[in-house]
């Protein structure tokens, strides 16, 4: 029975030796002789290091194309023109899926054609030799991002090509981005990568793990998001991993924001060991996008307002043809460029609002709610609570497409459009936390002269890329309206 | 086949290894609520998949859905394996089908080239695809019937 | 000596008759019969009653082309692409300053070659009847925007062709507006204006008149404007104009701007006599913007959220060609959507910062001494008070052009970006607030570790152009960068 | 005329009906402090106004200024204006010169075609008009004589 343990040595390396056999390229890494070449990195290439010194949130786009020069091109590009701090590969699907012949026959059929046949980096494919070119070819630190329910080979081959971050975790590149990958496996998977990425940094190489925080990134609430946070920080910092950026998707309400970063940070603080370095990373809305870029760009700029107020270490920045696919690297710049004007323009200014205490003492009464069901659910130990209370409901993540999860608990919007929650399914939760959630719903219900349904939550998931925070019913909209 | 032509089950899902639950669960939520029998396959369903529960639920139409920008890759051969599986069903398309910012209406040629009925946009409302099914179902079965064979 | 005296019947006929002779259209004006025009107008082309039953608020452009036909296609666009609620018509320069003749060549010029040879609409020379057209073609209110310091024969052809808005005053658009314009001069040809305005008013159709609020653009303290506005207003009132939208420029920073914005309805509401429907205007950043759209849609970004937080009754927006020139149309319908989209997503939240009360009880009573040496220096006559207060520099406005000003007014921020008196020359201010001023002043000195200087205030002035809001020297700059 | 090309005295003033006054304001500020003798003629300033001065100060510069759309038709005639008051200084100008969003290549070239040595966008930063202004007074007075002449 998996449980919440160090893998040990020999076992690190057993599993080491099989899974980069898995494809042809696994065969280059040598750990001693990584361990050299990150040595060898400049300090402003160190993620963790450049990271946890900043004085001002760090921006980070999204971004991944099939061929290394492209991508070194693109990379470039957002460094020069975006003035990203802190820059990204975005693994291909083929390679989430493991499928790495698939992957390569797109990136060959890239190779010919120059078109971008994957929608992402295949950076198994390239190997370690690729992944360094890519290192080196760029003047500041890169992680890695994909969404892989098995990202054994991938981290064994980028950490020895030189990233030193690595996005993602056995929960949060599960639930919302695969139906059929047990828990148990991936947290078993991902225990290797933690051990990996614990392995470098016993030897100085302090390799930055980034729990992927905004789930499905659609009206998640965040007690759930810094529950599943903090049971990922636990699990990497049990395999030895000392950088931990804890992740959160905006929501849009700027209190409840403002108040789960908050949270987030302090929530990390104490549930992960002293030895940890926890930050956190603010996720622009990662819901859907307006079909617009001018009302996208107004998301964006919302988005940059909230991390000016609740400073994270981090904001991964979308871009203003979010809605569209994936971005042009001039749109992706200029989601850099809006978002770096609007928290330059107002981090210096002293924005306190009201309220956010109290949202904050809300979420994170909340969060120790689900993290005391974990504990129980597994008698101590996280891996096992984790599993069981997935199992049971009493953990849930709303529109989880996995089968490991029952994706029963919906959340809709309030009357202020705090994220709350509307059906609870078999989430644990205090009563008395459950009377509060329904107190604001059914003040929104009364505003609406409507009942709670699944037909609110349907217009909350689309009241963003209409133009409004709150699904309100169309009646409402034209009494409000001008 | 004559009297599958009519029937009012929908199969739905998401195609390839993508994952976009959102969208289909809100497709779910209005064909239901517009009267249809919904068989929601979720997402990371095969092309075999959406032919079988196709086949085993005499669907009048296979909804298809796909956001990640594989849609191509993931729908090669499909109306192949449907017919195949013996199956005659309006077949639909819609999300985010190619990778990048693409011109909607190549996009659309070349699904209806791999033998799609109808492509639909991101922008669609649930109540557009409600109205052409509706009117591809009831209206002109055999039409639309033509239009699967040949492809 | 001219007095805040309501202009005599005779007297406005007379003058009316002799500024009519100024250009041929103005004998197309017949008042009677411009009356039964309005009235004939639905309701939703009344600017006032629109403004001010809107319960959110609404979105105006700025958009001035030569020819006729081209005015009704943006002003279309602009309401259809760009959802605006209240349609503008910016007149070009070379009318602001009388030179109907020139107009008319660039007006010619225009039709002949089709390019905008002028930098508005030439209103005068499109006369009663082609204003009538652009009224009739837009399915909105429509105002007059321009910056003319003798705008009465301006107002009586757009009056009697439809327009019921009319931006503008003696002062609004004189001091930052031109150079050799006096004041008493202004103010005699704006009570023209005003009681013209009233006219129309007396006979049930209400004509909204719109100071200027931003004056120069450039970092005016909060107190400085709202005085301007309330002695427009009040010259207004004493005409008979009974809408009165008074304007404010945003500074950037956001606790500010809302006191502010709070400040000038609540002593517009006490200040104009009861009679007049008082509401507020927003000015996007009025100030040089960043060379770059993504940065713009940044600065237009904070500017939707101060918005939605202080809920003024109407937004000039802002487009991202700011920097560039006079923006395409899709450009000012983009930054009319993302404003939108700004307010829409934040309004109905509940956003209260700290610190608001504080700065709108400065404000106040910054302004309230203003008004107070105005008053003193007309002896009670609010006309002569303001003649002679600009003319001592107990009131001034910074970087003002004209020669009725002094100029010697000099803003610079303070260490949390709020707009502060550097330098205060002769303008009448009670000591205890200098103190306050210079207090937090020197504690931005202090950080920076310069002294306050004139290229504080240089640095101010390019700050947000730049990517910042305060204007800090380079060496602080790098120690604070990540 | 010799002794003149040497003279640190610079003319500066926005053009025609235009009142922008903060970008004069900064560069006055900025050449002061460089060292040049500035005289400010303000907003609104015509071309008499400039040749005037630039006369009757020697001024070995004539630095225009124009923001708000209209430079081209207030600069029409204005080197002859200049030549007809006997004023030879290198003649800059700068701001924001088109209406609308023009190409500023195109732009640069209509002004320089209407004589002005140089010609600055509104992007230009003080610093490399006073770079651009030492180059010219100092070290190539001839050509740039020759280039206002035979303008
Ligand atoms: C939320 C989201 C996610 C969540 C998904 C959570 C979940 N499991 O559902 C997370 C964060 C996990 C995610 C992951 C990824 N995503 Co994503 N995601 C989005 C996002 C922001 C919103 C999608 C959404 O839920 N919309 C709301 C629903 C209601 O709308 P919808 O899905 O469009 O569906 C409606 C219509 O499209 C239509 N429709 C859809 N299907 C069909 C079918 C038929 C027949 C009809 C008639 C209509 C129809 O009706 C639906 C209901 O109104 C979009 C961008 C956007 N649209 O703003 C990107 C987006 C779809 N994602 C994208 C990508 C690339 C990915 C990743 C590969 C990214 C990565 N590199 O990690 C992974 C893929 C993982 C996987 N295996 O699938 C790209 C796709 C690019 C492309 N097509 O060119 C997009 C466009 C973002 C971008 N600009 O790059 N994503
Ligand atoms: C503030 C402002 C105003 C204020 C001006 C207050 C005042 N009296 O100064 C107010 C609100 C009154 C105003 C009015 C108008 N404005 Co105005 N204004 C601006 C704005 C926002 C900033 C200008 C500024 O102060 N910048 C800061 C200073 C430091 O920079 P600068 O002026 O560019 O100067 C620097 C450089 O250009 C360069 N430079 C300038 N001149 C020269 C000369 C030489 C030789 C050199 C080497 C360098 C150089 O160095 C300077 C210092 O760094 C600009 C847009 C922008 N840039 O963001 C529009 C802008 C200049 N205005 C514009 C217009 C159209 C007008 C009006 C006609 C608008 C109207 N319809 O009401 C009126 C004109 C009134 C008049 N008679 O002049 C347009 C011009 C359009 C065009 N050229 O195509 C602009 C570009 C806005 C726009 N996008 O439409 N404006």
């Amino acid at each position: 029975m998996i449980r919440d343990e160090r893998i040990p040595s020999d076992e690190l390396r057993r599993i080491d030796d099989e899974i980069r056999s898995n494809w042809e390229t696994g065969s280059e890494v040598d750990f001693e002789e990584a361990i050299s070449y990150h040595e060898s990195l400049p300090d402003h290439k160190r993620f963790a290091d450049v990271l946890e010194s900043a004085d001002k949130p760090l921006l980070q786009p999204r971004a991944g194309v099939p061929r290394l020069d492209d991508q070194i091109e693109l990379l470039e590009y957002l460094h020069r023109e975006g003035q990203a701090d802190l820059l990204p590969t975005t693994i291909d699907s083929y390679t989430r899926d493991n499928e790495y012949g698939k992957a390569q026959e797109g990136l060959e059929k890239a190779r010919e054609t120059g078109e971008d046949t994957l929608n992402g980096f295949p950076a198994v494919n390239h190997g370690v030799d690729g992944c360094r070119e890519l290192i080196e070819a760029i003047d500041a630190p890169i992680e890695v991002r994909h969404g892989t329910p098995d990202a054994r080979l991938l981290a064994a081959i980028t950490f020895a090509g030189g990233f030193q971050s690595f996005e993602g975790g056995p929960i949060s590149y599960n639930i919302p981005y695969t139906k059929r990958h047990g828990l148990e496996e991936t947290i078993e998977r991902w225990q290797f990568v933690d051990r990996l990425a614990g392995a470098y940094t016993e030897r100085g190489v302090r390799i930055n793990r980034e729990p992927f925080g905004p789930l499905t990134g659609t009206l998640v609430p965040p007690s759930i998001a810094i529950a599943i946070m903090l049971v990922e920080g636990k699990l990497a910092a049990t395999q030895g991993v000392r950088s931990i950026t804890l992740g959160y998707g905006q929501v849009g309400n700027v209190v409840q924001d403002v108040a789960a970063l908050n949270a987030l940070q302090k929530l990390g603080d104490e549930y992960l060991p002293d030895e940890v370095v926890v930050t956190t990373v603010f996720h622009e809305w990662m819901g859907g996008f307006p079909p617009d870029e001018a009302r996208a760009n107004g998301v964006i700029g919302l988005g940059g307002m909230t991390a000016a107020i609740a400073r994270p270490d981090k904001v991964i920045t979308k871009s203003p043809q979010e809605f569209q696919g994936v971005p042009t690297k001039e749109a992706n710049a200029s989601g850099l460029r809006t978002t770096r004007q609007v928290i330059d323009m107002a981090i210096e200014q002293d924005i306190d609002i009201d309220g956010i205490e109290d949202e904050q003492e809300l979420i994170e009464r909340e969060t120790r709610c689900l993290m005391e069901t974990i504990h129980e659910h597994g008698d101590g130990d996280v891996v096992q609570g984790t599993i069981e209370a997935f199992d049971s409901g009493a953990l849930d993540v709303p529109f989880a497409p996995s089968d490991s999860a029952k994706g029963a608990v919906l959340p809709a919007r309030d009357d202020d459009g705090r994220v709350r929650i509307f059906e609870w399914a078999d989430l644990e939760m205090d009563d008395d936390i459950k009377e509060i959630h329904k107190a604001r719903l059914s003040r929104r219900a009364d505003t609406e002269g409507r009942d709670q349904s699944f037909r609110m939550v349907a217009d909350d998931v689309d009241a963003i890329s209409d133009g409004k925070l709150i699904g309100r019913p169309r009646s409402t909209q034209s009494q409000e309206g001008a | 086949m004559i009297g599958n032509t009519m029937s009012q089950t929908v199969v739905l899902g998401v195609i390839g290894s993508d994952a976009h639950v959102v969208g289909i669960t809100i497709l779910e939520q209005a064909f239901s609520a517009a009267g249809f029998d919904v068989v929601n396959l979720g997402v990371q369903t095969s092309q075999e998949q959406f032919a079988e529960a196709a086949a085993d639920h005499d669907a009048g139409a296979v909804l298809v859905s796909s956001l990640y920008g594989h849609a191509e890759q993931d729908c090669q051969g499909f109306h192949q394996v449907l017919e195949e599986a013996g199956v005659d069903a309006v077949t639909y398309i819609g999300g985010n089908l190619a990778v990048g910012q693409d011109d909607f209406e190549q996009t659309r040629r070349t699904f209806r080239e791999l033998g799609f009925d109808r492509v639909f946009d991101s922008e669609t409302d649930p109540e557009e695809a409600i109205a052409a099914l509706r009117q591809d179902l009831e209206i002109t079965p055999t039409e639309s019937e033509r239009v699967s064979v040949s492809s």
